[in-house]
């Protein structure tokens, strides 16, 4: 199967599974106890408002209708007004959502190449200090609790020494002065990623190596790499060339296998550090009932794990000859 | 001693059997890859005989094995079991089927299950076909155990698949199509995960359970000088195709298929040996 | 003695093989004291209350605190800004951790098992729907679900918690548990018991559930981490149980209170409960690994 | 003139539960250009043989005792580095048909060429290319499947481009260890003949390891056959098959099925290889519980290696 043909299938599988949480979340909004027009419309609005957006949303229409409003009201981008900042939701989740982006995939991309290059060396050294020490130490990391970490970094590097802030994505005086160009807000907007992503990839790398690791020690025990040996290779151009590349695959599906999971320390690391992206959008319009924006989060979340699994595939599929074909 | 009963009845009667697989990897192309596995094979094998199928890995011949063994469906053709069509067996009548036919499996380290002690992996085809009471049951397995040379069964009753060598483990597996006493066995390559001097043996053993149980065979192998040793008759079959038949002395004294040639010609020669000793 | 009941019993034979390769394991030996450690601690949590009632972990206040306090000898570990004791919180922390953990991990791979062992036997439509079904829930993040539902629930105890997460939580075994039996099924054994006549209920109860059941159990102690940091990680965010107290919830009150730059004694031990009983889990889980998995102990076959 | 001399080499490998040996004190030599069959069951010790010459045992496996002389050199005192020169430019492999030899995510060619260019880092790439498509030629694969991956090829090609793998270096001596289980019987045959035409064309010394005794004898001048660890019987193959010695050997060769029955197979085999297997003390003849011909002495005192001619010699007490 040529790689074409790969993307267009799981594009299409994540079509379909897109289209049943879409629909799941909307029996899910109009099957539970209470009032599905209380829920989407803000109490606080004026009764002219409400009837129009009522109208607009199809509340007052049987089930099966307001589901194909919902879906047209999907297609077309409309998700109604966020009760909390009184404007379209798709604004909120426009500023937002690469917020969320740049920090994940950052922090992904940075862990998973950690994990594979540490991994691969650790497991080289198997049964010496190095490894027992490597090995409990991404134990201890991958275990660790994500919101307290994130609290830990915040209250040791933020409030005790000092250097960073405490809190947002960028520090307001800076942005609002005109004289501070491109280059001053990018570092500032780095400045204040730094310990998230910190916090972030601490928890994957312990992960991603873990799982390199005993990939790496499975893939030296094949034969292709006595093979090597027997060709009279260098220890480092068996372990770079031919153990390296093979035993990096199971921690590309597993970095798949793992994004939803990711995507739930994703959205503790933004509320802790108060990082403006969707996952923290998601949990505050949870808590203060702010159902349109909830809903809508909660579907854009789901969009970037499925092309983030999309990626992933694509990416095995280029690094494995045997997918594609 | 009763000597050879009607020996022209017929136990087994394949006809024209088809059967094709899907590549699974292409299921998604516009044209899926269809592979035939049989192409409309036809063979008959008589009440008493050892029949051989021969050929290469991927020819069929196992394909064949499962089908009359009704472990998978075929598309087209019939296979008639004692004058019964085995194709639509439901219920008691499949059961009353899988009593008198038994398979020898090809890999004595996979075939029996980890977690079943020697005595009940014996005991479940006796329990499934709620065959005698509990002490005929154990005397029946006592004696299937002897029957394939595991002496004394007792010993054996508690091992696991994993306390027996290989040989031991074959010999098993024997025991355990032998409680059900069938009619028909299919041995499928039982031999070709063993050391050559245990081989050897196990077909002995197959050549002693056939002479005084009186069974049917059909010996599956890839191996000639195998299916002249042990069989009366055998088949060559070539990627799906059967391309020869007969008596074993015939085609191999006189093969008349262009694989079956390509065959005899592969086989080890030791003309250096030839010259200096006796035949 | 025991070596020779082992003899008799396969079972007990290959239990104490286990247990010996297990125990040499520094990783699983530290799980294991890890664990016991928790569990002692989960067991002592009925012991404060009894003192005094002013050591409910929820309902018992000290009369003469009114903001939280350090260590001191009536509260070794402190207070919280009401005046409660923070040990007699962190004890029925560990019970309730090892509650959800278990109840929910349990619970998980129960579904998993069967639906992996039934896509995976069953195959073609069967298998394809199961597997789409579980692609579904395994792209959905849990956490974020659990909160959606909350929100439109309204407050979830903690039964009803431990079911969700289990809800989201098995199809990762399904999917382990689907592949073992697809090679099982391959496996001759399989057809021989076909060939004797076995039903396909007594094949799969009796065939594969024993071979497979191994890595469920193995699975379930990486399930037992997931479930206590998503249920520590809902009572965080304030969707936890309000009627019972669990670490989660702790670090949410020294969060929201505003306290954790002035109250160390009360930020850390929480969380280095959550993060520890977690890591106990996982050790267990990796050292069972290394016992079951062959192919990690490769060296011993090879002759 | 010798090629390699092996001396008392003693190889155990390190389990739970303790030291086990598995290749006992063995010594043999090799001619340059002859070619030498080691058979035996599947664990008696002749891959491990293989794998110790050029000391590439897994971690657990200790060469306890010996000497490798190869060219006059012996394998066992030089350095890693040393030794990493002498694999595959003056000792090849041919591996087992069913092992993944190839790396699954590289090109075939890739492979090749790898092998040559470490070992000619002058060689340019179109140089190195251009060599392993004369092997190609050499072994009957067509050129343009060089640069597809493994699993493009079937089981037989991949077999055939490990032989010219084996030969990009011209190497003096190519250990090939199973080098036909797990394929069809025509196609065995090929990589048989492939074997033998190479060796007789390009003198090469071949050391042929196979459980198979027919195939053995079809490809190589000398036999040496392994039970539990120990050489048992050796000599040219003509002696060996012809008037074998060792009750082992003899027991192989009854069993070993062919066409038109040189072997007369109905008396010898034994029925004794169920019996359970119990220890018996190491220095007396590890073959004892299934030999025919033992007698009371076997018991007591150790095999004795018996010279029957200069070439052809068992480690048997019984044997004349």
């Amino acid at each position: 199967m040529t790689l074409r043909r790969l993307i267009l299938r799981r594009s299409l599988e994540i079509l379909v599974i897109f289209f049943l949480i879409l629909s799941g979340l909307f029996f899910l909004f109009h099957l539970a106890p209470g009032d599905p027009v209380s829920r989407m419309v803000d109490p606080s609005m004026s009764p002219e408002d409400a009837e129009l957006l009522v109208s607009q949303l199809g509340l007052d229409q049987p089930l099966w209708l307001r589901y194909l409003y919902y879906l047209k009201n999907f297609c077309t981008g409309d998700f109604g007004i966020s009760f909390h900042y009184g404007r379209p939701v798709v604004e909120v989740i426009g500023e937002r959502l690469p917020n969320t982006i740049l920090l994940f995939t950052t922090s992904i991309i940075l862990s998973a190449l950690a994990g594979i290059s540490w991994g691969k060396l650790v497991a080289w050294y198997k049964g010496k200090r190095v490894d027992t020490v490597v090995t409990i130490t991404s134990l201890v990391c991958h275990t660790l609790f994500l919101p307290w970490i994130a609290l830990l970094f915040i209250w040791v590097f933020a409030y005790k020494i000092g250097g960073f802030p405490l809190n947002g994505m960028i520090s307001p005086e800076l942005w609002s002065d005109p004289a501070s160009g491109w280059f001053v807000k990018a570092l500032d907007i780095l400045h204040h990623m730094l310990l998230p992503l910190l916090t972030l990839s601490i928890i994957h790398v312990g992960e991603y190596l873990l799982i390199m690791r005993s990939s790496m020690l499975e893939t030296l025990s094949e034969d292709y790499i006595l093979t090597a040996r027997a060709k009279g290779l260098s220890e480092k151009r068996i372990r770079n060339r031919h153990a390296g590349p093979n035993a990096s695959l199971p921690v590309v599906t597993n970095v798949g296998l793992s994004l939803a999971f990711s995507i739930n320390g994703g959205a503790l690391t933004e509320t802790v550090f108060t990082w403006p992206g969707i996952g923290r959008e998601l949990i505050f319009a949870v808590s203060n009932n702010d159902y349109p924006l909830a809903l809508a989060s909660f579907l854009f979340i789901s969009i970037v794990v499925l092309v983030a699994n999309l990626v992933v595939d694509v990416l095995y599929a280029y690094l494995d000859p045997r997918i594609r074909y | 001693m009763e000597t050879k009963s009607r020996p022209t009845e017929t136990i087994l009667n394949v006809d024209q059997v088809h059967k094709t697989y899907q590549d699974v990897r292409s299921l998604f192309r516009k044209s899926a890859l269809t592979i035939t596995a049989l192409n409309r094979v036809s063979l008959e094998i008589k009440r008493g005989e050892v029949f051989g199928l021969v050929g290469a890995s991927g020819s069929g011949k196992t394909t064949l094995a499962r089908l009359v063994l009704k472990l998978e469906e075929f598309e087209a053709g019939s296979i008639r079991f004692n004058e019964t069509e085995i194709r639509n067996l439901k219920g008691k009548d499949l059961k009353a089927f899988r009593r008198k036919v038994q398979l020898i499996p090809q890999d004595p380290y996979q075939s029996l299950n980890p977690y079943l002690s020697i005595h009940d992996t014996l005991l479940e085809p006796l329990s499934i076909h709620k065959i005698g009471s509990r002490d005929t049951r154990t005397k029946i397995i006592s004696q299937s155990l002897e029957a394939a040379g595991l002496n004394p069964a007792e010993d054996f009753f508690t091992r696991y698949p994993h306390q027996l060598s290989g040989g031991q483990r074959q010999r098993a597996a024997i025991a355990r199509a032998l409680v059900l006493k069938p009619e028909f066995m299919i041995a499928d390559e039982p031999t070709s995960m063993l050391d050559a001097s245990i081989s050897f043996n196990i077909f002995r053993l197959l050549i002693k359970i056939q002479k005084s149980q009186k069974v049917t065979f059909l010996f599956i192998t890839h191996d000639l000088a195998a299916a002249r040793f042990f069989c009366d008759r055998i088949a060559v079959i070539y990627q799906g195709d059967i391309v020869e038949s007969g008596t074993t002395e015939k085609v191999i004294q006189d093969p008349k298929s262009e694989y079956t040639r390509a065959l005899i010609r592969a086989q080890p020669k030791f003309s250096f040996a030839k010259t200096t000793r006796p035949t | 003695m025991l070596k020779a009941l082992a003899r008799k019993s396969h079972t007990l034979e290959r239990f104490l093989e286990g247990w010996s390769l297990f125990y040499e394991n520094t990783v699983g030996r530290i799980g294991l004291f890890l664990l016991l450690f928790f569990a002692l601690m989960a067991v002592c949590s009925y012991i404060p209350p009894l003192i005094d009632p002013m050591y409910h972990p929820m309902t018992g206040v000290d009369p003469e605190v009114f903001r939280s306090t350090p260590p001191s000898p009536t509260h070794w570990l402190g207070t919280d800004n009401i005046g409660r004791d923070l040990l007699s919180q962190l004890l029925t922390g560990a019970r309730i951790a090892f509650l959800v953990g278990i109840t929910a991990a349990f619970m998980s791979i129960v579904f998993g098992t069967l639906i992996g062992m039934i896509a995976g036997y069953a195959g073609k439509v069967l298998d394809s729907l199961l597997m789409r079904f579980a692609d579904m829930i395994m792209v959905m993040p849990s956490l974020l679900v659990v909160l959606l539902l909350s929100s439109l629930f309204g407050q979830l105890n903690i039964w009803i918690i431990v079911l969700l997460i289990s809800l989201f939580r098995w199809p990762g075994i399904a999917r382990v548990i689907r592949a073992q039996t697809l090679s099982l099924k391959q496996r001759p054994f399989i057809d021989m018991a076909r060939v004797a006549g076995a039903s396909h209920l007594r094949i799969v109860f009796r065939h594969i559930l024993p071979n497979v059941l191994p890595m469920a159990l193995l699975y379930m102690t990486f399930r037992v981490t997931s479930a206590i940091i998503v249920e520590a990680a809902l009572a965080f965010l304030g969707f936890g149980d309000p009627n019972t107290v669990s670490w989660g919830m702790m670090l949410q009150w020294v969060w929201k209170t505003g306290h954790m730059f002035q109250a160390p004694y009360w930020l850390l031990p929480p969380g280095i409960c959550i993060s520890l009983i977690t890591l106990s889990f996982y050790m267990m889980g990796r050292a069972m690994e290394e016992v079951l998995d062959p192919r990690l102990r490769k060296e011993e076959q090879r002759i | 003139m010798t090629l390699l001399e092996v001396e008392n080499l003693s190889i155990a490998y390190q389990t739970r539960g303790g030291v086990s040996l598995a290749v006992d004190a063995a010594s043999f030599s090799l001619e340059k250009g002859k070619s030498l069959g080691i058979v035996g069951e599947s664990g008696c010790g002749k891959t491990t043989i293989g794998m110790g010459l050029l000391r590439l045992l897994p971690e657990n496996g200790i060469i306890q005792d010996g000497k490798v002389l190869f060219e006059g050199q012996d394998l066992l005192q030089i350095s890693e580095d040393e030794m990493r020169t002498i694999r595959w430019k003056k000792i090849s492999m041919i591996f087992q048909a069913a092992m993944n030899a190839w790396n699954p995510v590289q090109r075939v060619g890739e492979q090749i060429v790898e092998a040559i260019r470490i070992h000619y880092p002058d060689y340019s790439r179109d140089r190195a290319v251009k060599e392993v498509e004369d092997l190609y030629q050499l072994v009957d694969i067509p050129r343009n499947r060089l640069f597809n991956y493994p699993h493009e090829y079937s089981g037989g090609m991949k077999q055939r481009a490990i032989i010219a793998m084996a030969l990009t270096c011209h190497p003096d001596l190519i250990i090939a260890d199973e080098p036909t289980t797990a394929l069809d019987v025509i196609v065995q045959d090929q990589i048989i003949q492939k074997i033998k035409e190479i060796q007789k064309e390009l003198s090469i010394a071949v050391i042929f390891i196979s459980h198979d005794i027919g195939m053995v004898a079809e490809v190589c001048h000398d036999i040496m056959v392994m039970y539990k660890g120990k050489i048992v019987e050796v000599g040219k193959r003509e002696e060996v098959f012809v008037t074998p010695m060792h009750p082992y050997t003899k027991s192989l060769l009854s069993s070993y099925l062919t066409l038109d029955g040189v072997f007369d197979f109905e008396d010898k085999a034994n029925e004794t290889v169920c019996q359970p297997d119990t220890i018996i003390d190491s220095h007396i003849c590890g073959y004892i519980q299934h030999c025919q011909e033992a007698d009371s002495s076997c018991l007591r005192e150790a095999p004795r290696w018996q010279e029957i001619t200069p070439t052809h010699k068992a480690l048997c007490r019984l044997c004349k």
